[in-house]
């Protein structure tokens, strides 16, 4: 006969607010099982948590239903104080009466019922929990870094000092991201290569760090502590052992045309090229697409002048395959067009540059070698138009959400241009000013204070072309909506950060969740930035949201953290949540009939055949098998079996059962 | 403006009845200027765009009277130039509409908005008799209404002769039924 | 209570979408009709729609059944498996005398909190509509358990 | 091919050479317009200033009827009051109720089954067969003048994009002219100001007709008869305004295909203009 307690926790106001948890209580202790129900103000505190532990052994429980918030905030800490207490962690169920009720319903009869239902539930379920033991599983402890930006980069830095071997991996054909293509980085206004550079050669050299550049990942498999992913090295039509990055090839291939996408299209490259100067590797790549020889046959002028003989066409894809521990999603952001604007002209004006070509126009190693010139036609803007909030803010043709890097970098972009050119004029149009930060509303007032850049509160209607110039609509929503024309040389829209190409689809590779915008999701807005509901798998920078630098590293070192922690153990347990098959004495031996519809049924490989052999060897039965370390205990053979032989564990069908007849 | 405002009733407030009446969701509006910095007659309106949806915001009977005794809802041409730019996808001109009528029925329209007026309820009344607009009437009828009797007289012989003013209305079949349809909606007299 | 009909809805969700995704509603403080119980599985591809038919005898008007969307699911493909075997057994149910229109597939992943209030009052109207279902459980008894 | 036709209040009187020529260049192109029967006014810019009930029970009337009459299509050339009736009908389609109140209002059946088009949609369509009929190229300079109505909202007219618009642009292309990129297009001509505020409406739309101007246009084509009169007939007020002497015409794309076609001008009602419109072809020389 169990013995069953219920503890009905008030989480202060947030559950006791709209539901009667005293009466919760009380009808609890009407249902039969249960010898022990009381409720408390927060059962997830020290004391409360004591408060279950002595009713374990006061009244020698065999199991225990908290009525608090969702299992996915508190289970583990419950299930940790039922085991310290000598009980099976596993004999511990939740009902969600916090998310799933109180917060969900009005105050009300109906919401305490409701509550007093989740709990009968729940007592049900406890009642045909099993003692399980959870799984052990060795630990890989190699880490797959995704992204060669900073994020990845830090990333990868913190793992491998930590001692660990860390794959690194990154699409284009040199490691830095965006930060390479920066100027200079607020609120310092330090030379972002200068500080970024040092950390690409580490990474590089680091003897614990494996460099997969112009690589993608193709396919991944397995679970945390034992992934088995498949990365994609993209052939860049050369022997990277044999070239010494003299570029005498990229100086000689005839075809120069191609729009440089280091510099944003404000520069052309040509078909063999290194993406920049201090690229890492600073390896040459060979642009399919455009290269004369893959598109006509003829040419190989690069292989001509190659001193090295490195160049080979022939070269085709590699298919790497890696055991890999953990991993960290570093995969970045993209900036939203100009050409998604239609009142700023659909991308048309030369002139009207998002944030990034402007910080390759202010960048020393950018085309117009840090001068300020205009796109157009070279001359140098003596008035300049910011636009921030360019398609962030926006639900009807941008983005709703604020992609908080533009206000500071609008800010140190204004400043940048006023240092170039002292006399010329500097406005921004903004909505509000959003600089909290270390030194980010000083930089702020730097910009307008000292460096007298005019700030406009209101958003620019239109931008249109006139004798040479860009006459900007706004208005001033200070002066009452007074409306105000200005024309400007060169405008530089803050366009909305968003997520990078291709997002979703590498989400569904992972099987990790992400945002209507497709941000990978964290698993908990406040407890758990940095980890998905995938376990094993972890986020560092803006392929979660908008971030800036020193966010991003901080975040990137919180992952590594995460998979250093992982790493630091031989082995792992996992939730022993996995499937079973139901073994009998002879001659029965199993209600499993060895149809091995489960067998095509599961998508991990987990279910293998063992055959029952008779005392002469011969065959008597063959009949299906769980591997508990690739189960992930997704439950779908069980639904398959016909003769319910096979069943999961935490979720069996006796369990579910019970739980619909208490409805 | 008057001192902090002072809501009256959610559901009596001007905000309300134009939500209601309009769809549009006032709250929605974050003062960014977008509407007032497109606006064609922006730098003729006593009150723009912006500042007449900032007063309707807060629910201050003293304020939404503001909005209402303005001569900006008024000059607001429906050009669509605001709802099509704005990002939080408010339909000002909606909104515009409804202040006019509501300055109309608490009879606080703005002095100037009587030619305006004038000439909108002569057109309608041209459509009313003969279902169609009649132009010449309208312009007769608009000079009564409007005491502007010199205005465009140049104007009217040159569409003669270009054979732009035909003399006679053109009468529709449906004409009672037309007559119902403004009593249904206008009520008697528009 | 209300002398008006208030319908008993149960919920089969997955853990990891649609379970997650009603956590939000709640951290979001959205509301919604308390008419609903959910029922947390590993992965919709675990249901095992005999459990339906329980469910409804146990006294339900009306069933959700939400999980991950396509190509998101925490297990690759449990909830192909759950929608492919939701076809044959839906024929099996008419035969059984359920009325399948009181059963709602839908998919609500772990951002969506608003969309799982919306599902829910969507089906607590359309079942409130529909009326107590008394049909089935009669039969139940009849002997079906 | 058969379609409805509204033709509107101001295509019988002001605006009869937008009528004549959308006539004269459908024949030519073969397209066989019914008129809807009975038609109303459709409220233009005044009803909705009323009364939004009378906004919407004024074109709904005019939809029903040519519903009633079998039509699936319906023609509006005159820009404002094709954005009424597309204003009505979308509103009307997002809510059963207010079709209900509408259809007793006007003692009608209305279920919103006839599509409203413009007089650009229904032109683009017909592509070939104009380039076929276009013997006569303009061969002249042109600024295609969209104006409000036909663009925005977008919400609720959305045939061609809100900002620079083009398929006036490539129409003009077919009649051998040459439609110059402005920053004008979309701009608002004063509309319904025309009688009230003349001052306001010879500032914008003297705006216009000096932006087309300074691009070098040799006309302005419109598809509305409200910016047609407002840059025709308010001419003198604008270059009053502007202090200059602005002679390019404003041709309605009609009249300006129509030409191309090398259909008489009078015909196309060209005489009936107050800024002199009677353009030859290039061919036949003498710029205006």
């Amino acid at each position: 006969m169990s013995r069953i307690g219920v503890f009905t926790c008030h989480c202060g106001e947030n559950i006791n607010g709209t539901v009667d948890c005293g009466k919760v209580a009380e009808s609890a202790r009407g249902v039969p099982g249960v010898v022990h129900s009381v409720d408390y103000k927060y059962m997830c505190s020290d004391p409360g948590q004591s408060l279950i532990k002595e009713a374990i052994r006061e009244h020698r429980l065999t199991g225990v239903v908290v009525a608090a918030c969702s299992p996915r905030m508190h289970e583990p800490t419950f299930r940790n104080a039922v085991a310290e207490a000598g009980l099976n962690p596993y004999l511990c169920e939740m009902a969600n009466l916090r998310e799933h009720c109180s917060w969900v319903h009005e105050k009300g009869e109906a919401t305490t019922a409701k509550a007093a239902d989740l709990v009968r539930v729940m007592v049900e379920k406890v009642k045909h929990d099993q003692p399980l033991q959870p799984i052990r599983v060795p630990v890989t402890k190699r880490a797959l870094v995704l992204g060669g930006g900073i994020a990845g980069i830090q990333a990868a830095l913190d793992i491998a000092n930590a001692g660990h071997k860390v794959v690194l991996v990154e699409k284009s054909p040199s490691i830095g991201g965006h930060m390479s293509q920066l100027s200079e980085t607020f609120p310092t206004l330090d030379c972002s290569q200068c500080i970024l550079t040092p950390r690409m050669v580490e990474a590089a050299r680091h003897p614990n760090i494996t460099l997969y550049t112009y690589a993608e990942l193709e396919k991944l498999e397995g679970f945390i502590g034992n992934f088995k992913a498949t990365i994609r090295r993209k052939a860049r039509s050369l022997d990277e052992k044999l070239c010494t990055g003299c570029g005498l090839c990229t100086t000689k291939c005839p075809n120069k045309k191609i729009k440089d996408e280091f510099n944003e299209g404000l520069a052309t490259r040509g078909a063999i090229y290194v993406p920049f100067p201090q690229a890492v590797p600073n390896k040459p790549v060979i642009d399919k697409l455009n290269c004369t020889y893959y598109k006509t046959g003829k040419c190989k002028l690069c292989e001509k002048v190659c001193p090295t003989g490195a160049i080979r066409f022939d070269q085709e894809d590699e298919l790497v395959t890696l055991d890999v521990g953990a991993i960290v999603l570093a995969t970045g952001f993209k900036l939203m067009k100009t050409d998604q604007f239609p009142e700023y002209g659909y991308g048309k004006y030369k002139d009207v540059v998002d944030g990034m070509q402007f910080e390759r126009l202010a960048s020393a190693s950018g085309p117009t070698a840090g001068a300020m010139k205009r796109p157009s036609d070279g001359k140098a803007p003596e008035t300049v138009v910011f636009v921030a909030c360019s398609g962030s803010r926006d639900r009807s043709k941008g983005v709703p959400y604020c992609s908080k890097v533009c206000c500071m970098y609008t800010a140190k972009h204004a400043m940048l241009y006023k240092h170039k050119m002292h006399h010329g004029k500097a406005y921004v149009f903004y909505m509000d000013i959003r600089s909290s930060g270390k030194d980010y509303d000083e930089f702020v007032r730097r910009a307008i204070e000292e460096d007298d850049v005019s700030y406009i509160r209101g958003r620019v209607s239109r931008i249109y072309e006139e004798d040479g110039q860009l006459i900007v609509q706004g208005a001033d929503t200070l002066q009452n909506g007074r409306p105000v024309e200005i024309k400007a040389d060169l405008v530089v829209l803050a366009t909305a950060v968003q997520a990078q190409d291709g997002s979703e689809a590498l989400a569904q590779k992972l099987h990790v969740s992400y945002d209507p915008y497709h941000f990978f999701a964290e698993a908990h807005p406040k407890l758990k930035p940095v980890e998905t509901n995938t376990a094993g798998i972890f986020l560092a920078g803006a392929c979660q949201a908008p971030r800036d630098i020193p966010e991003t590293v901080a975040q990137a070192s919180g992952a590594a953290a995460k998979v250093a922690g992982l790493f630091s153990r031989d082995e792992l347990t996992r939730e022993p949540v996995v499937a079973v098959v139901n073994r009998l004495p002879a001659p029965t031996f199993s209600y499993c009939v060895g149809c091995f519809l489960c067998q095509s049924a599961c998508p991990y490989q987990a279910i293998e055949q063992e055959q029952i052999k008779a005392r002469d060897g011969s065959v008597i039965r063959t009949l299906a098998k769980v591997n508990a370390g690739l189960c992930q205990g997704c439950g779908t053979c069980v639904a398959t079996c016909r003769t319910k032989a096979i069943d999961i564990q935490g979720f069996s069908n006796e369990q579910i059962f019970a739980e619909i007849m208490t409805l | 403006m008057t001192g902090s405002p002072h809501p009256s009733a959610p559901s009596e407030t001007l905000k309300a009845k134009v939500e209601q009446a309009t769809g549009v969701k006032l709250n929605h509006c974050y003062q960014c200027g977008k509407c007032t910095a497109g606006c064609p007659v922006a730098q003729d309106m006593d009150l723009t765009s912006c500042q007449i949806l900032r007063l309707v915001q807060f629910g201050d009977p003293a304020w939404d009277r503001q909005a209402l005794q303005s001569e900006g809802i008024w000059l607001c041409l429906a050009c669509e130039t605001c709802s099509t730019r704005c990002p939080q996808e408010v339909a000002v001109p909606k909104v515009m509409d409804f202040l006019r009528a509501e300055a109309v029925r608490r009879d606080l329209a703005h002095p100037r908005s009587r030619d305006i007026l004038a000439f909108h309820r002569a057109f309608m009344d041209s459509v009313r008799a003969t279902g169609r607009l009649y132009e010449i009437g309208l312009v007769a009828d608009y000079k009564v209404r409007s005491r502007h009797f010199l205005k465009d007289v140049m104007l009217a012989p040159r569409m003669l002769v270009r054979g732009k003013l035909p003399l006679l209305p053109h009468l529709i079949k449906g004409r009672d039924a037309m007559k119902r349809i403004f009593q249904r909606t206008l009520g008697v007299k528009p | 209570m209300t002398d008006t009909f208030e319908p008993k809805i149960t919920a089969f969700v997955c853990n990891w979408c649609t379970y997650a995704g009603a956590d939000l509603t709640g951290t979001s403080r959205i509301k919604y009709p308390s008419n609903v119980r959910v029922l947390r599985l590993p992965c919709t591809g675990r249901i095992d729609f005999m459990l339906l038919a329980k469910a409804f005898a146990r006294g339900s008007d009306g069933i959700i059944i939400s999980g991950c969307h396509p190509n998101d699911c925490h297990y690759t493909s449990g909830n192909y498996h759950a929608r492919r075997r939701w076809m044959v057994y839906r024929n099996l149910m008419d035969f059984m005398g359920i009325d399948t229109s009181r059963i709602t597939f839908s998919w609500v992943s772990a951002a969506e909190g608003a969309k799982w209030a919306e599902l829910v009052n969507e089906v607590t109207e359309g079942i409130r509509a529909m009326g107590p279902y008394t049909e089935y459980q009669e039969l139940a008894h009849a002997g079906v358990e | 091919m058969r379609i409805g036709y509204y033709p509107g209040c101001s295509l019988l009187g002001s605006s009869r050479e937008f009528d004549e020529s959308t006539r004269a260049v459908a024949e030519a192109i073969g397209l066989e317009l019914v008129t809807v029967p009975d038609w109303n006014c459709c409220g233009a810019s005044s009803a909705h200033v009323l009364d939004h009930q009378l906004s919407l029970a004024l074109p709904a009337r005019i939809l029903a009827l040519a519903e009633a009459a079998g039509l699936t299509e319906l023609l509006a050339p005159c820009a404002a009051c094709y954005n009424r009736l597309c204003s009505a009908r979308t509103e009307l389609e997002a809510d059963p109720a207010a079709r209900e109140a509408i259809s007793r209002i006007i003692e009608l059946p209305y279920q919103g089954r006839v599509k409203v088009v413009n007089i650009l949609e229904v032109l683009d369509r017909c592509q070939d067969r104009l380039k076929a009929k276009a013997t006569a190229p303009l061969g002249r300079k042109v600024a295609c003048y969209y104006g409000c109505l036909l663009v925005r909202p977008p919400r609720v007219v959305a045939f061609d994009r809100p900002e620079d618009p083009m398929s006036m642009d490539r129409l003009m292309v077919l009649a051998g002219a040459e439609p110059l990129a402005w920053n004008h297009k979309t701009e608002c001509c004063g509309a319904a100001f025309s009688v009230t505020r003349t001052d306001l409406v010879a500032r914008m739309s003297g705006r216009i007709v000096a932006g087309a101007a300074k691009a070098g246009a040799e006309a302005i084509v419109v598809a509305c008869p409200m910016c047609h009169s407002n840059l025709d007939m308010r001419r003198p007020e604008c270059n009053a305004l502007l202090q200059a002497d602005h002679q390019l015409p404003v041709l309605f794309i009609t009249q300006a295909l129509g030409l191309a076609m090398g259909l008489d001008p009078v015909r196309l009602g060209l005489q009936r203009h107050m800024v002199p419109a009677l353009l030859q072809p290039a061919a036949a020389g003498a710029k205006a």
